[in-house]
């Protein structure tokens, strides 16, 4: 029965892989103590890097605000100790390449005292605009990862009239469970945070989609829902990628964003579970995002869970917290899907981290890559519908246009296909590739037309400066011949002057 | 009716012109490396092939059997291939643009194309009336197109394949065609049985 | 193996346990009952080509590899030259003598597949390439077909005998069990104007378990709907190229007979000759050379059922399955540009949809 | 005979006139094949090409009279736009392409001559005579004009720097 279950039943998308979620998932939630040092990147979110306010050598508390928001998405950051700057350099990023990007180093005083907060008592009398101010201004961004700033959604959604909000409690990553623990242990902040968010969008309901591989996780939300019907929970298949924003949509409301558009087009926003905490944090208790729960999981880890962490702490601080039973083949942050390749652990926590996973040798293993045999796994897991054997096959002939044709830019890199591949092809890879050579590109495009701006201008600029010249020595030359003509008035010439 | 059908299958599939009578080979190469450019020419050679192939029917009973003049076939049958391929040139250069461009100089060399004259040719030895060979011509460069269609939709998965250096380009263009030669024998027989 | 660290590997982390390997081992799997019976059936002589035919393909594959520089073991043990091997053995008359095995196998590795670039880049089945290759130039060994003598029966060929069978060709003490296969058999009789309902009342003998003269891959027809069957339901394959297939052979073949009975067979004499069977669950659904998209595998393979039948039908071979294979597979390409999967926020035509829907 | 010479000569009379009509009726304005080519180029009038300017270069082009490659600072993916846009093949290994490339001043040898900043098509070289120069970045188009014009070799051409936004996943290892 389950086997024709099995055949029938599936969503027509994505990939069922080992979850590994437990125990970690089981493990209650622990707090970690103050590290001795915190390092606080301007760049956590989508959009411009924030710009330092601090001076080297001030001392802060926590709350306090380092670095303010400079654009229009982007996002403030905030002292996560309290204590003193010691730095504003570089440290390395969370990011494949192993660069670094500008962060503030506090040094902590363990005293961990919070900046004087503005709690509002009744977040439903403010006017939605304020409410996505305080947002804004607790720096709150998309903790699922996508870590685009919330306000921005929250004014977006109010102007596109969305009726509909989406709590995104997917969670499909394995290993990764921190969204899963807020839920078991803070749904009431959760709830609060949603009906925050609908006063300030002015939506009519949310839809709280948690992945039925969570049971206690909805048992927790549907208590804690139990006196607000208008926020509903839904569980949904467990299969990735559910978490992403378009399949959950899809899953819950039927409904498909087009490509190249917004969710609030078609009157839905989605909001993950842990944004909707951090916004009652911000709002109820006037708290700015400083801390996070971040899973840490991973055959080398001696103690896995969830851990109650600062932002801005070492991924080594972490790990040291909970142990390593040896040196870990591969660090990642983030679930093993889509998360992001760990050089070294001297990484700080940002905003976006849900999850540390540290692999054993045989968790890391990569298996050999061998010829694609087009069996088309990846055209069936795919939850966009593309072809990526396709798109592999022109970009690694280096047909990059040849892959636009496939529609590339619809790729959500979640990853579904390279995990399916039995020929084990990186495609991800690929895509992520051809991704950054056509960036490149553009970027390139818009540089070769600036270039031949400025030249243009420098074109005209030296005619206009040769013929300011003629012109001047046509002129010197007709006065002089005037003055000979007329020997005998020593008259000063006025027009000398103007020129 | 039965007979025309049994006609038209054998000249486009059983005794194909690119596949069983090897004509027509140097655009067979050269315009297949994308699908629509091997369709266009497909088009333009169909165009050209029937209507001179009607010309040429009219030539060869009004003008060269009756004066005798037999010996001015090719040249005669040229002169009209030229023209049709001249007309076709200007109508794609007006109607298509992209496809002009894609076909280069292999939309002018149709009237070289060997495929053009040799069903002409075929058309004057078989000695069918006018209808018959208007659809001889017609259904031979239906087949024409189908196999360039065919072959360029293969050479475009082959430009993304790990053909060895020593195969890559000409080589394993060949080796295809000789495949799919092998696979076309299997309508041998249709159209006699 | 792990990779060095220092080149950075993109998500995932982590893989399938599915692998290239594990598909043609299921694959071959699949065909052992067929195979099985088939060796009970025709005796040591199929088992001895069977084996010639395998190691040439294997062969061939191993010396392209070496040619080329590249690693032979780790791409011999994928499995898919033995396949190769295995699929043409069972499309060949199981008496037909040891060069046409060596011929075969080596022309299906390496013209059919090592010249493309080895596995995954062919256009074309290599196993069907073979077979036609074979049937075009040696029509009269690939079209002497035997009446089965199970193996345990006493005027089987021995081991011995079975050698020399396949070593030296048919030997005169078993001119008696030469035979026809009734595709081949219906149509000589048809072009010699014998009608169907006078010729297969004097037929060879069919088994309705599959014991008929025929090749090793289309005797065994339950057998090897049972192993394809089993295929889908492993995921290996899907429904499609097989259900599509099937039906392009069995609707035409109704219509026409309740038309014309005495010219045209009926539907199940069609479905259950020939390599009917054979072909559509495991040759049509080749990965490499068939449509990636579930409407594309439909259309190839009601486009391959069709194509058999109406060769089968009004050309000259008997048998039409791997002509029809082979056409459609020049096809493949044209019905992977053609039929893509709706991508998700776009239409069929890959425009944006309107948010307002 | 002259039924021979004549039935040719009337049929390529006839043909002829036939073409003539058409391709007054059928007439098509020139492709502004020049005007296209010149927007593929960098348009910096660097003139490493060998030509004055990019127009001149593009009509070059145009006629046929030079290599899709000719353009140095645009590197392989303008030769790659040029050689699509003319139709024809092109060795794309032949062309030297180290991707972009900005110029910069070793300021200890600088003396402030000028001469950089006056062939710079981009004015991108600023600083005052006497005064040590300085390369603004966002304006550089990586042409290296004025690397030859600086008289003490002060003047070099680097990579630009690879940044976080602007890493790109290299290509995976191919099979």
């Amino acid at each position: 029965m389950r086997l024709i279950e099995r055949f029938f039943k599936e969503p027509r998308w994505g990939v069922h892989p080992d979850d590994h979620k437990r125990p970690a998932a089981d493990v209650p939630l622990r707090v970690l103590p103050q590290p001795a040092r915190v390092h606080m990147p301007l760049q956590q979110h989508v959009g411009g890097a924030a710009r330092p306010v601090v001076l080297v050598g001030q001392k802060v508390l926590k709350g306090q605000l380092l670095a303010q928001s400079q654009g229009n998405i982007s996002a403030p950051i905030h002292a996560s100790v309290s204590g003193t700057v010691t730095a504003i350099a570089e440290v390395t990023a969370p990011h494949p390449s192993g660069l670094g990007f500008a962060a503030i180093t506090i040094e902590s005083d363990f005293a961990d005292r919070w900046i004087d907060t503005d709690p509002v008592a009744d977040p439903f009398a403010l006017a939605p605009e304020e409410i996505a101010r305080r947002t804004a201004a607790a720096g709150v961004v998309g903790l699922g990862g996508a870590t685009f700033p919330a306000a921005v959604k929250f004014v977006l959604g109010r102007r596109l009239g969305v009726r509909t909000l989406i709590v995104n409690g997917g969670e499909c990553e394995p290993y990764v469970s921190s969204d899963d623990r807020i839920m078991r242990d803070f749904p009431e902040q959760v709830v609060d945070g949603a009906r925050i968010i609908m006063h300030a969008i002015g939506a009519d309901e949310s839809l709280v989609g948690i992945e039925d591989n969570k049971p206690e996780a909805i048992a927790a939300m549907t208590r804690a829902a139990a006196a607000y019907p208008e926020v509903k929970i839904r569980p949904v298949p467990a299969r990735y990628p559910m978490g992403s924003d378009k399949q959950l949509i899809q899953t819950l409301t039927g409904k498909e964003v087009p490509a190249d558009a917004r969710a609030a087009e078609v009157g839905v926003l989605v909001h993950n579970v842990s944004t909707c905490a951090a916004v009652h944090k911000a709002i109820r208790l006037g708290q700015p995002l400083v801390e996070r729960i971040v899973t840490i999981n991973g055959a080398a880890v001696t103690a896995p869970g969830n851990i109650f962490a600062p932002l801005g702490t070492l991924v080594d601080d972490l790990l040291a917290f909970c142990g390593l039973a040896q040196a870990p083949a591969r660090l990642i942050l983030g679930g093993p899907m889509m998360g992001t390749l760990l050089r070294h652990g001297r990484v700080p926590l940002v905003k976006g981290a849900s999850g540390i996973l540290a692999f054993d040798a045989v968790e890391a293993a990569v298996p050999e890559v061998g010829p694609c045999i087009r069996c088309g796994s990846c055209t069936r897991a795919c939850p966009m519908g593309l072809l990526p054997l396709e798109m592999a096959a022109h970009i690694r002939s280096g047909d990059l246009d040849g892959a636009i044709g496939y529609s590339l830019s619809d790729c959500i890199s979640c990853g579904c296909c390279a995990y399916v591949c039995p020929s084990h092809i990186p495609l991800v890879q690929y895509f992520s590739h051809a991704k950054g050579e056509l960036s490149a590109r553009e970027r390139a495009k818009l540089r070769t037309e600036a270039g031949k701006r400025l030249a243009e201008a420098r074109l005209a600029r030296l005619e206009r400066d040769a013929r300011e010249k003629a012109e001047v020595a046509a002129r010197r030359k007709a006065e002089r011949a005037a003055a000979k003509a007329r020997v005998p008035s020593p008259q000063p010439e006025p027009q000398e002057a103007s020129t | 009716m039965k007979d025309y059908a049994l006609m038209m299958i054998g000249a486009a599939l059983v005794n194909n012109v690119i596949l069983a009578r090897f004509l027509g080979l140097c655009s067979f190469m050269g315009v297949t490396t994308r699908i629509d450019a091997a369709a266009g020419m497909g088009l333009a050679t169909t165009f050209v092939i029937t209507v001179s192939s009607m010309a040429d029917w009219a030539v060869q009973h009004y003008l060269l059997a009756p004066y005798g003049l037999g010996f001015l076939r090719t040249v005669t049958f040229i002169l009209v291939i030229a023209s049709a391929v001249q007309f076709t040139e200007l109508t794609v250069r007006k109607v298509s643009p992209p496809l002009f461009q894609m076909l280069g100089i292999y939309l002018p060399l149709i009237t070289t194309n060997c495929a053009v004259l040799g069903v002409a040719l075929l058309l004057v030895e078989g000695r069918m009336n006018f209808m018959t060979s208007t659809l001889f011509a017609f259904a031979s460069s239906v087949g024409y197109s189908l196999v360039m269609v065919i072959f360029a939709g293969q050479r475009e998965r082959l430009a993304v394949a790990a053909v060895p250096r020593l195969f890559a380009g000409p080589p394993i263009g060949f080796i295809v065609a000789s495949l799919l030669a092998m696979a076309f024998m299997g309508f041998s027989g249709i159209s006699t049985g | 193996m792990t990779r060095p660290v220092e080149m950075p590997v993109a998500a995932p982390y982590a893989a399938t346990p599915n692998s290239v390997s594990r598909v043609m081992i299921i694959v071959m799997v699949a065909l052992t009952p067929a195979t099985l019976f088939g060796f009970w059936l025709y005796g040591w002589p199929a088992i001895y080509l069977w084996m010639i035919t395998v190691g040439a393909a294997a062969g061939g594959e191993a010396v392209c590899l070496q040619l080329q520089g590249r690693a032979v073991a780790p791409v011999l043990l994928d499995g898919s030259a033995v396949l190769t091997g295995w699929l043409l053995a069972l499309s060949l008359p199981p008496w037909a003598p040891w060069w046409i095995g060596v011929f075969g196998g080596l022309f299906a590795t390496v013209l059919g597949k090592q010249v493309f670039g080895g596995l995954g880049q062919n256009l074309f089945n290599p196993a069907m390439v073979a077979r036609v290759a074979l049937l075009i130039s040696f029509p009269v060994h690939m079209t002497a077909w035997v009446a089965p003598l199970p193996i345990v029966a006493a005027a089987a060929p021995g081991p011995i005998a079975g050698l020399l069978i396949t070593l030296k060709g048919m030997q005169p003490a078993f001119d008696t069990v030469a035979s026809a296969s009734l595709l081949g058999f219906a149509k000589t009789e048809l072009s010699r104007g014998v009608d169907l309902a006078q010729s297969l009342l004097h037929a060879p003998i069919q088994g309705w378990y599959g014991s008929r003269a025929g090749s090793l891959g289309e005797t065994a027809t339950w057998l090897i709907a049972g192993g394809g069957v089993a295929m889908i339901f492993l995921r290996t394959i899907t429904w499609h190229i097989p259900l599509a297939m099937l039906l392009g052979i069995a609707i035409p073949a109704a219509i026409l007979n309740a038309i014309d009975p005495a010219r045209y067979m009926e539907a199940s004499t069609h479905l259950l000759s020939g390599g009917a069977m054979l072909g559509a669950f495991f040759i049509a659904t080749d990965y490499v050379t068939s449509p990636n998209t579930p409407r594309g595998q439909l259309v190839f393979g009601a486009g391959c059922g069709v194509l058999t039948y109406v060769i089968r039908t009004w050309a000259g071979y008997p048998e039409g399955v791997a002509f029809a294979v082979l056409l459609m597979n020049s096809l493949t390409p044209i019905i992977d540009s053609y039929i893509r999967p709706r991508i998700y926020g776009r239409n069929r035509q890959g425009v944006a949809l309107e948010p307002g829907k | 005979m002259f039924i021979a010479v004549a039935s040719l000569t009337l049929m390529g009379i006839a043909l002829g006139g036939l073409l003539g009509l058409a391709a007054r009726y059928l007439a098509v304005e020139e492709n502004p094949l020049e005007a296209e080519l010149q927007a593929l180029l960098p348009g910096s009038q660097c003139g490493q090409c060998g030509f004055v300017g990019c127009a001149q270069a593009a009509a070059a082009l145009a006629r046929n009279e030079a290599a899709p490659t000719l353009c140095p600072p645009g590197g392989r993916a303008v030769a790659e736009a040029i050689a699509a846009r003319l139709g024809i093949r092109i060795d794309l290994a032949a062309v030297r392409d180290d991707g972009p490339q900005l110029a910069f001043v070793a300021e200890d040898i600088c003396t402030g001559c000028c001469r950089c900043s006056k062939v710079c098509p981009t004015d991108a070289i600023i600083g005052a005579a006497k005064q040590i120069h300085n390369v603004i970045r966002e304006a550089c188009t990586g042409c290296g004009a004025c690397v030859d014009r600086c008289p003490t070799e002060a003047m070099g051409m680097v990579p630009v720097p690879v940044t976080l936004p602007h890493w790109i996943w290299p290509r995976p290892a191919t099979v």
